[in-house]
C-alpha cells in the first residue's frame, strides 16, 4: 500500500481528532484549544496540497472498509473532491480564525469549536466520499454536527430554528436515504465514475432510475435549498455569524450542490442524464430558485436575512451550470461553486464585523459605516460587487461561462434569468453599498463597542479582508494555473467530458 | 486442561455461584467477588465464542444425558452473540451501579445482578423448550426484583403491573410447551424440528407461545407494562432491563421461528407482527414525544425499538432467500445496537438526573454545557436509535430496508422511513432543552462520579463503532448451525 | 365407574373454581381455592401422578393457601379495605373474549393430537437403572433433568431474596404475639415430631417411590411455621448470616456437587459412576432443609410488615 | 374417554376461567388466584394431554409439573411480597387504572 492512500484519511482524521481534543478539554483552555484549531486547520492544508499534488499526477488515492456485506465506506481523492476539500479547508482556516475572534468572552466556547471542526470533518468526507454510501453517511454527520452550532446561543429563536433546520435536513436526509437504498437495491454499490453500471441498470429499468434521480436530487436539494426546500436558510440565521458563514460558504448549502454534482456526472454521467430528460427540469427549478431567492433578497431589511435569501439564490446557479449539457456550463457550475463559497463568505464575515462592532442589523442602521469601518466596507463591497456579477471579481468569471454554457446548450432563455437576476442582485446590492458609503450617518450606532482599534479586531477584519482578496484574485488572475477557473476546467476535460 | 473441555457450563456456574457468594459475603468481599466474576465471565465468554468460531456450533449434554431424554446446551454464532453483548453490556452496566447504589443497596444488588446474568446465559445457550420456561421464569422474577428495588411507590407499581404481566406471558408459553410435548413427545428444540408435525395441535402451541413471548417483549399494544417498569427502576437496573432482559423473550420468539420453520406455514402472522412493529413504532415514538419524565422518553422509546426487530419477521419469507437473509441480519443488528444505544442513554439518563437531582426534561437547561461528556453520550446512543450515519442502527435500518425493497414489501420502507423521522423527533427534543439558557449558573448541578460518565459513554460510542465493525458480529450469526440451516 | 369418578370430581373442580373465582367475599375465595387444591390431589392420583398429588396438596393448596390466608389477614387488620371496583363492562368483554378464544383453540389442539414421534417414558425406563434411584420422577428431576431442577432451586431462592430486598433493617419486630394456649402446645409438641418424621420418610422415599425432597421440604416449612406461629422464631433477624446460609444451601450443595464433577474432567451436573445414589441423597437433604426454610421464609418475609420508606433518595428515582 | 383426555378437558377450563378471572378482575389477590387457576390447569393439560398421547404414565412431564408447581408458588410469593408493599404504602388492594398509555 502506497503511503499516498493513507492521505484521504488522514485529511479527515485531522478535523475529527481535534474535535475530540477539543470535547475533552476544560472551557477554560481558550489558549490552548485556539492553538489546536489553528494548528489543525494549517495542518490540514499542508495535507490537502499534498494531495493535490499526488491527484495532479492522475493518482487517486484511495482507501475502502467493507462495513456491511457488499457494502463499503469508501475515501477517494479525484479531481473533483479535491476542488470542494480544498474551497472548505481553506476557508475552514479563516472561518476559525474568525470565530476565535468573533466569540471571545462568550460562554461555550468548548463545545461550539467541538462541534465546528466536527463539521468540517464531515465536510471532508463529503467531499472525499468514494460512493453514495458514504456520501450520505457524512452528509448526515453534518446534519448533526450543525444543528449544536445553529441553537449555539440556547434562546428561544434559536431553538426554534434548530427545530426547522432538522425538520428540512432530516427530512431530506431520509429522502436521500430511500434514494440510495434504493439504487443499491437495483445495482449494488456504485462506486463515483463508474457510469456505465448505472446505464445498464436505465436500460433495464428507466422509469425507476428517473423516480431515483428525484429522490436523489430532492434529498440534496434541500441543503442546497432549491425551491421549494429553502425555508430553512433563512430562518438559520439566528446562529451566530462564523455558523452562518459555515452554513453558507464552506460547508452546508455547498454538500447539497456537490452532492447533486456528484449525482449527475459520477453517477449517472451527464449524457445519459441529458439524453433521459432528467435535466431539463433540474434547470427549470434552477432558474426560478435564482429568481426567487433574489427576488425575496430585495424584500429584506436585516442584512442577514438579505444575505441568506442572495444564498438561495447564488447555489443555485452552481446547479443550473450543473443542469447544462455541455462543457462550458460544467465549468461555470463548479468554478461558481469555490467563487460563490469565497464571495459569501467575506459578505457574512462583514456582517457579523457590523453587529459585534457597532450593534447594527438592518440596513438602514449602515449609513455611513463606510466611514467608521471603511476596511470592512470595502471587503464588503468586494464581495457585493462579485455577487452582482462585475468584472473583475469572481463573480463575474461564473456568470460569463454559464450564459455561454446555456448557449451551447441550446437554452438561450437562461441567458434571460442570468440577466435579470443580475439586475435583481444590482437592486439589492447597490442600495446597501450606497448606505454605506455616500450616507451621512443618522445619530448614534446601535451598540458600540470600544476597542482600541480603528476599524474592528484584527482577528475580526483580517479574514474578511483575505476572502475578499482571494475572490478578487480569482478573477484578476482566472486564466492562471493556479486558479479555481483552471481547476474546474482540469476537472471537466479529464472526468466529464473525456 | 479437564477445565477447559468447554466454557461452555462455566458460564452458568460462574453467575450462579457469584449469586450464592455475594449472597453470603460481607460487603467489601461482595464487590472483589463479584469483580472477579465479571472477569472470569468475559474469558468464558470469550474462550467459548473462539471455539465456536474454530470448530462450529457446540452441544454441550448437561449430566451427560442426550437431549431428548437430558437437556442440551447449545452454542451457535447467534447464541454467542447474545453471550458477548451481555457480558459487554452487564459488565458496564455492574461498573456504573458500583458507584451509583449505597453500599447497603449494594448487599440485594449483586446476587439479583447475577441471577439475571445466569438467567440470560442459560436463555441464550438453551435448547429445551421446558429448561427455557424455568430460565424465562428465573429472569422474571430477577428483573422484578430489581425493579421492586427502590421500594418506593412507584417502582412497587411499576414492579407488581410487570410481575403480572410476565406470568401471565410465561403461562401462555407453558401451555403452548404442553401441547407441543402431547403432540411431540420431546422438549428439545432440535428433536423438535426435526419430527415436527404442522397440524392444529401444533399451530395453537405456536399461537399460545408467540403470543406468550409478545407479552414478555412488550410488543404493541401489550407493551402497557414496560413504561413504568423501565422509566421508574434505578438506573443501572433499567439499562440492563431495556438492554438484555427484553431481548430474552425477542431472542426465543426467533429461534422457534425459523428453527420451526413458523415463517414458512404462518405467512399471515407474520404481517401481523410486522402490523405489530409497525404501531410499536409510531405509538412508542409518539408517547414518547410526550413524555415529561427524562426517562420515560427513553423507556417509550424501547417501546418503539422493539418495533424495528419486529420488522424482521415479515421480511422472512419463504420465498426470498437473499431477502430474508438480509432481514435476519438486519434484525439482529437492530437488537445489538438497540442494546448498546439504549443501555448507554439509560446510564447517561441517570447521570443528568444524578446532576439536575430532578427527573423531568425542563431541569435539563444548561446542562449541554455543564456536562459535554455525559450530553455526548446521550446524542451518540440518540444517532443510533433514530437510525442516522453512521452507527449500528444505521446499518440495521439499511439491511431492513434493502430486504424489503427487495422482498417486494415497500410499505415497510414507509414505516422505517417514518419511523425514523419520529425518533429523531423526541431525541432531538431532550436535546434541545440540554441547549436552553436559562441565566443560572452551573453549580447548583450535583456532579456524578467519572466512572459513571465513562461506562455511559463507552456503551454509546460501542453502539456508533457497531456502524463501521457490523461485518464482525454478522460474521458471527451466519456461522454455520441449526439456525442457519433453517433460514430460508 | 371410574369414569364416573373422573366425571364427578370434573364437574366438582368447575364449581370450586368458578366460586372461587367469582366469589363476592375475597375470603371466601381463598378457601376455595384451597378446597380447590385439594381436589386437584385427587386428580393428580386419578392421573396416575401420586408425587404430583403430594406436592399439590403440601405446596398448592397447603403453601399457596396459608401465604394467601395470611396475607389476606394482613390486609384486613393493617388498613380499612377499601370496596372493591366493579370491573367494567369492557374488561368483562375482553375477558370473555380472551378466555373464550383460549377455551376454543385448546379444545381443536387438544381434539386433533397426532401420535408422538417420540416415546419419551420409554427412553425414561431404559436409563433408569443407571440413574442411581428407583423412582422415575426422582431420576428425572435430579439426574436426567437436573439442570431443571438446579435453575428452579435458583427461583425459589430469588423468590426469598426479592422479599429479604425489601424487608428494610428498621423494621419493628414481629408484632404477631406468640400464642400462649398451653393446649396449642401441647399438640405442637406432638405434631411437631411426627412432622419431622414425615418430612424424613418422604426423603428416603423419593428414592423408589413418590416422594422426595421438594414433597419433604414442604411438610418441615409447615412444621416451621407451624412452629413460627405458636411464637418461636426462626425469623432471619435472629441470625441473618446463619438463615441466609441455610436459605442457600440446598442451592448451594446441589451446584457444588456439580461443579466438583465439572472439575473432576466429566460434564456439568454428571455423578460419578456408583456414587449417583449417595449424591442425590446429599442433594435432596440440603434441599429439602433449605426448601423447609426458604418456605417458612417466604411466609415470614411477607408476613412481617416492612416500614415506610424513609425519606426517598434523590438518586435514585 | 379416559381420565387423561377429561382432566385434560378439566385443564382446558381451568385455563379459559383463570384467564378470565385474571383479565376480568381488578383485586390483585383476586387475579393472583386467578393466575394459579391457569397454572393448575396448564398442569393438567401437560399431564393429561401427554398421557393422552402416549396411551401410558409419563414421568416426564409428571416431573415437569413438579417443577412447575415449585416455580408458580415462588412467584406466588413474590406477588403477595409485593402486594403487601403495595397495600401498607396506598391501602390499596388493586393498581391504578392506565393513565399513561
Amino acid at each position: 500500500m502506497n503511503w499516498t492512500n493513507s492521505l484521504p484519511l488522514a485529511v479527515l482524521m485531522t478535523s475529527f481528532l481535534a474535535a475530540m481534543i477539543i470535547f475533552m478539554l476544560p472551557e477554560s483552555r481558550h489558549r490552548l484549544r485556539s492553538s489546536i484549531n489553528i494548528a489543525a486547520a494549517c495542518l490540514k492544508l499542508v495535507l490537502i496540497i499534498l494531495l493535490l499534488q499526488v491527484v495532479l499526477r492522475q493518482d487517486y488515492p484511495e482507501v475502502s472498509l467493507e462495513v456491511l456485506p457488499g457494502l463499503s465506506l469508501i475515501l477517494r481523492a479525484d479531481a473533483l473532491a479535491m476542488l470542494f476539500a480544498g474551497l472548505s479547508s481553506v476557508l475552514w482556516l479563516f472561518t476559525t480564525l474568525y470565530a476565535i475572534g468573533y466569540l471571545e468572552n462568550s460562554p461555550n466556547r468548548s463545545r461550539f469549536f467541538g462541534y465546528f471542526s466536527l463539521c468540517v470533518a464531515s465536510t471532508m468526507g463529503i467531499s472525499l466520499a468514494g460512493n453514495l454510501f458514504t456520501f450520505l453517511i457524512f452528509y448526515e454527520l453534518l446534519t448533526l454536527s450543525t444543528y449544536p452550532l445553529v441553537v449555539h446561543r440556547g434562546t428561544e429563536a434559536s431553538l426554534r430554528a434548530g427545530r426547522t433546520y432538522l425538520i428540512y435536513t432530516l427530512g431530506g436526509g431520509v429522502v436521500l436515504l430511500v434514494g440510495v437504498a434504493a439504487l443499491y437495491a437495483l445495482g449494488g454499490d456504485i462506486p463515483f465514475g463508474n457510469t456505465e453500471q448505472t446505464a445498464a441498470l436505465v436500460g433495464t429499468w428507466p422509469g425507476w432510475m428517473a423516480l431515483i434521480f428525484a429522490l436523489l436530487i430532492a434529498g440534496l436539494g434541500v441543503k442546497a435549498a432549491i425551491f421549494p426546500f429553502h425555508g430553512w436558510l433563512p430562518t438559520a440565521m439566528v446562529a451566530p455569524a462564523p455558523v452562518s458563514a459555515l452554513l453558507h460558504a464552506v460547508a452546508v448549502v455547498k454538500a447539497g450542490a456537490f452532492g447533486i454534482v456528484r449525482v449527475v456526472y459520477d453517477i449517472y454521467g451527464i449524457e445519459l442524464a441529458w439524453q433521459q430528460g432528467l435535466l431539463w427540469p433540474l434547470t427549470l427549478i434552477a432558474s426560478f430558485t435564482i429568481l426567487y431567492g433574489s427576488w425575496r433578497a430585495l424584500q429584506q431589511v436585516d442584512i442577514k436575512k438579505r444575505l441568506a435569501f442572495s444564498t438561495v439564490s447564488q447555489v443555485s446557479y452552481i446547479i443550473l451550470g450543473i443542469s447544462l449539457f455541455g462543457p462550458l456550463g460544467t465549468i461555470g457550475g463548479l468554478v461558481h461553486l469555490l467563487h460563490q463559497g469565497l464571495m459569501k463568505v467575506t459578505l457574512f464575515f462583514c456582517a457579523g464585523n457590523y453587529a459585534e462592532t457597532l450593534g447594527i442589523h438592518k440596513i438602514h442602521e449602515l449609513d455611513g459605516v463606510g466611514k467608521r469601518m471603511p476596511l470592512t466596507s470595502a471587503a464588503f463591497t468586494l464581495g457585493a460587487l462579485g455577487m452582482i456579477g462585475l468584472p473583475p471579481v469572481a463573480g463575474f468569471i461564473s456568470k460569463w461561462y454559464l450564459g455561454t454554457g446555456a448557449l451551447e446548450a441550446g437554452m438561450d432563455w437562461v441567458i434571460l434569468v442570468l440577466i435579470s437576476s443580475s439586475l435583481l442582485n444590482a437592486a439589492y446590492f447597490l442600495p446597501v453599498l450606497q448606505r454605506i458609503w455616500f450616507n451621512p450617518q443618522q445619530g448614534d450606532w446601535p451598540d458600540e463597542m470600544i476597542t482600541r482599534w480603528r476599524d474592528t479586531t484584527p482577528l475580526l477584519l483580517i479574514p474578511a479582508l483575505v476572502t475578499a482578496t482571494l475572490s478578487l484574485l480569482a478573477g484578476l488572475f482566472a486564466s492562471s494555473v493556479l486558479s479555481p477557473l483552471s481547476w474546474a476546467e482540469l476537472i471537466t476535460l479529464r472526468e466529464y467530458l473525456p | 486442561m479437564s477445565l477447559m473441555q468447554s466454557p461452555m457450563p462455566w458460564l452458568l456456574v460462574i453467575p450462579l455461584a457469584g449469586a450464592t457468594l455475594t449472597m453470603l459475603l460481607p460487603d467489601r468481599w461482595r464487590s472483589a467477588a463479584s469483580a472477579l466474576g465479571i472477569l472470569s465471565q468475559l474469558v468464558a465468554a470469550l474462550l467459548l465464542s473462539y471455539q465456536v468460531i474454530q470448530s462450529g456450533p457446540q452441544i454441550y449434554a448437561m449430566g451427560n444425558w442426550q437431549a431428548p431424554l437430558g437437556i442440551a446446551l447449545r452454542a451457535d454464532g447467534l447464541a454467542m452473540l447474545f453471550i458477548l453483548m451481555s457480558a459487554l453490556v452487564s459488565s458496564l452496566c455492574a461498573l456504573y451501579a458500583q458507584s451509583y447504589l449505597k453500599a447497603e443497596k449494594r448487599a440485594n444488588f449483586w446476587p439479583l445482578f447475577w441471577f439475571l446474568w445466569a438467567s440470560l446465559n442459560g436463555i441464550w445457550l438453551a435448547a429445551d423448550t421446558f429448561n427455557l420456561y424455568v430460565g424465562l421464569e428465573l429472569l422474571t422474577l430477577a428483573a422484578v426484583g430489581l425493579v421492586a428495588f427502590a421500594a418506593d411507590e412507584r417502582s412497587l407499581e411499576a414492579s407488581i403491573r410487570y410481575l403480572y404481566a410476565a406470568l401471565l406471558g410465561s403461562m401462555g408459553y407453558l401451555l403452548g410447551v404442553a401441547l407441543l410435548y402431547g403432540a411431540h413427545g420431546t422438549l428439545a428444540l432440535d428433536s423438535l424440528a426435526e419430527h415436527w408435525h404442522w397440524g392444529p395441535t401444533s399451530q395453537v402451541a405456536v399461537t399460545l407461545i408467540v403470543g406468550g413471548l409478545l407479552l414478555k417483549t412488550a410488543v404493541f399494544p401489550l407493551h402497557t407494562w414496560l413504561p413504568p417498569a423501565h422509566g421508574g427502576a434505578l438506573t443501572p437496573v433499567s439499562a440492563l432491563l431495556s438492554a438484555l432482559v427484553i431481548k430474552a423473550s425477542f431472542y426465543m420468539l426467533l429461534r422457534f421461528w425459523i428453527e420451526l420453520d413458523i415463517y414458512r406455514h404462518l405467512p399471515s402472522l407474520s404481517q401481523l407482527l410486522g402490523i405489530l412493529g409497525a404501531g410499536a413504532i409510531f405509538w412508542g415514538g409518539w408517547m414518547a414525544l410526550r413524555q415529561q419524565h427524562l426517562k420515560w422518553v427513553v423507556a417509550y422509546s424501547t417501546v418503539a425499538q422493539i418495533g424495528y426487530m419486529l420488522l424482521m419477521f415479515p421480511l422472512l419469507t419463504a420465498g426470498q432467500s437473499d431477502a430474508s437473509q438480509l432481514a435476519y441480519q438486519g434484525g439482529i443488528l437492530m437488537l445489538l445496537a438497540h442494546a448498546l444505544a439504549k443501555a448507554g442513554m439509560f446510564l447517561a439518563a441517570g447521570n443528568l438526573m444524578i446532576c439536575t437531582g430532578k427527573p423531568d426534561l425542563q431541569a435539563l437547561a444548561g446542562m449541554s454545557r455543564y456536562r459535554p461528556l455525559t450530553i455526548f453520550a446521550f446524542g451518540l446512543a440518540g444517532v443510533s436509535l433514530m437510525g442516522l450515519p453512521p452507527s449500528g442502527g444505521f446499518s440495521a435500518k439499511w439491511l431492513l430496508l434493502q430486504s424489503s425493497l427487495l422482498s417486494g414489501q415497500w410499505w415497510w420502507v414507509v414505516v422505517l422511513v417514518l419511523g425514523s423521522l419520529l425518533s429523531a423527533a423526541y431525541i432531538f427534543r431532550v436535546f434541545a432543552y440540554t441547549y436552553r439558557e436559562t441565566g443560572e449558573e452551573g453549580d447548583r448541578f450535583a456532579r456524578p462520579a467519572l466512572s459513571m460518565e465513562l461506562t455511559a459513554l463507552t456503551l454509546s460510542v460501542a453502539s456508533i463503532l457497531l456502524g463501521f465493525a457490523a461485518m464482525l458480529p454478522l460474521q458471527l450469526i451466519s456461522l454455520p448451525g441449526p439456525l442457519m440451516e433453517a433460514l430460508p | 365407574m371410574n369414569e364416573m369418578i373422573d366425571w364427578l370430581l370434573l364437574l366438582g373442580l368447575g364449581a370450586v373454581a368458578i366460586t372461587s373465582l367469582m366469589s363476592q367475599s375475597i375470603f371466601r375465595a381463598v378457601v376455595f381455592f384451597i378446597l380447590l387444591g385439594l381436589l386437584l390431589s385427587l386428580v393428580w392420583i386419578r392421573l396416575d401422578a401420586p408425587d404430583i398429588a403430594l406436592a399439590e396438596a403440601v405446596i398448592g393448596a397447603g403453601i399457596t393457601g396459608i401465604l394467601l390466608l395470611d396475607t389476606l389477614g394482613q390486609l384486613k387488620k393493617t388498613g380499612k379495605l377499601t370496596t372493591e371496583p366493579s370491573p367494567s363492562r369492557a374488561r368483562l368483554g375482553l375477558a370473555l373474549l380472551a378466555s373464550l378464544t383460549l377455551v376454543g383453540l385448546l379444545i381443536w389442539a387438544v381434539l386433533h393430537q397426532p401420535q408422538p414421534a417420540i416415546a419419551l417414558h420409554q427412553q425414561v425406563a431404559d436409563a433408569l437403572p443407571e440413574s442411581g434411584v428407583d423412582h422415575p420422577i426422582t431420576a428425572v428431576l435430579l439426574n436426567f433433568r437436573s439442570y431443571d431442577t438446579l435453575l428452579e432451586i435458583g427461583v425459589l431462592v430469588l423468590a426469598v431474596l426479592v422479599g429479604l430486598t425489601l424487608q428494610s433493617k428498621d423494621a419493628p419486630p414481629d408484632s404477631l404475639p406468640g400464642l400462649p394456649n398451653p393446649l396449642l402446645h401441647a399438640c405442637l409438641t406432638l405434631l411437631i415430631p411426627a412432622m419431622l418424621l414425615t418430612a424424613a420418610y418422604l426423603l428416603w422415599a423419593g428414592a423408589d417411590r413418590p416422594g422426595g425432597a421438594f414433597q419433604a421440604g414442604a411438610m418441615l416449612a409447615a412444621a416451621f411455621i407451624l412452629l413460627h406461629l405458636s411464637g418461636t422464631r426462626l425469623s432471619p433477624r435472629r441470625s441473618e448470616f446463619l438463615m441466609k446460609a441455610g436459605l442457600v444451601m440446598g442451592f448451594g450443595v446441589f451446584l457444588a456437587v456439580a461443579v466438583s464433577t465439572l472439575i473432576g474432567g466429566r460434564p456439568f451436573l454428571t455423578y460419578p459412576d456408583g456414587s449417583a445414589g449417595m449424591l442425590i441423597l446429599l442433594i435432596e437433604l440440603a434441599l429439602t432443609l433449605s426448601i423447609g426454610l426458604i418456605l417458612l421464609s417466604l411466609f415470614t418475609v411477607a408476613h412481617t410488615p416492612a416500614q415506610l420508606p424513609g425519606k426517598r433518595r434523590q438518586d435514585e428515582q | 374417554m379416559s381420565s387423561d383426555l377429561i382432566f385434560t378437558f378439566g385443564g382446558i377450563g381451568l385455563c379459559g376461567l383463570g384467564l378470565f378471572g385474571f383479565i376480568y378482575h381488578r383485586h390483585l389477590l383476586r387475579r393472583l388466584i386467578a393466575f394459579n387457576l391457569f397454572g393448575n390447569g396448564t398442569f393438567l393439560i401437560l399431564v393429561g394431554f401427554a398421557q393422552q398421547g402416549q396411551g401410558n404414565s409419563d414421568p416426564v412431564p409428571q416431573a415437569l409439573v413438579l417443577t412447575g408447581i415449585v416455580v408458580a408458588v415462588a412467584a406466588t410469593a413474590l406477588a403477595l411480597v409485593l402486594i403487601r408493599r403495595w397495600f401498607q404504602l396506598k391501602q390499596a388492594t388493586e393498581l391504578p387504572e392506565d393513565s399513561q398509555s
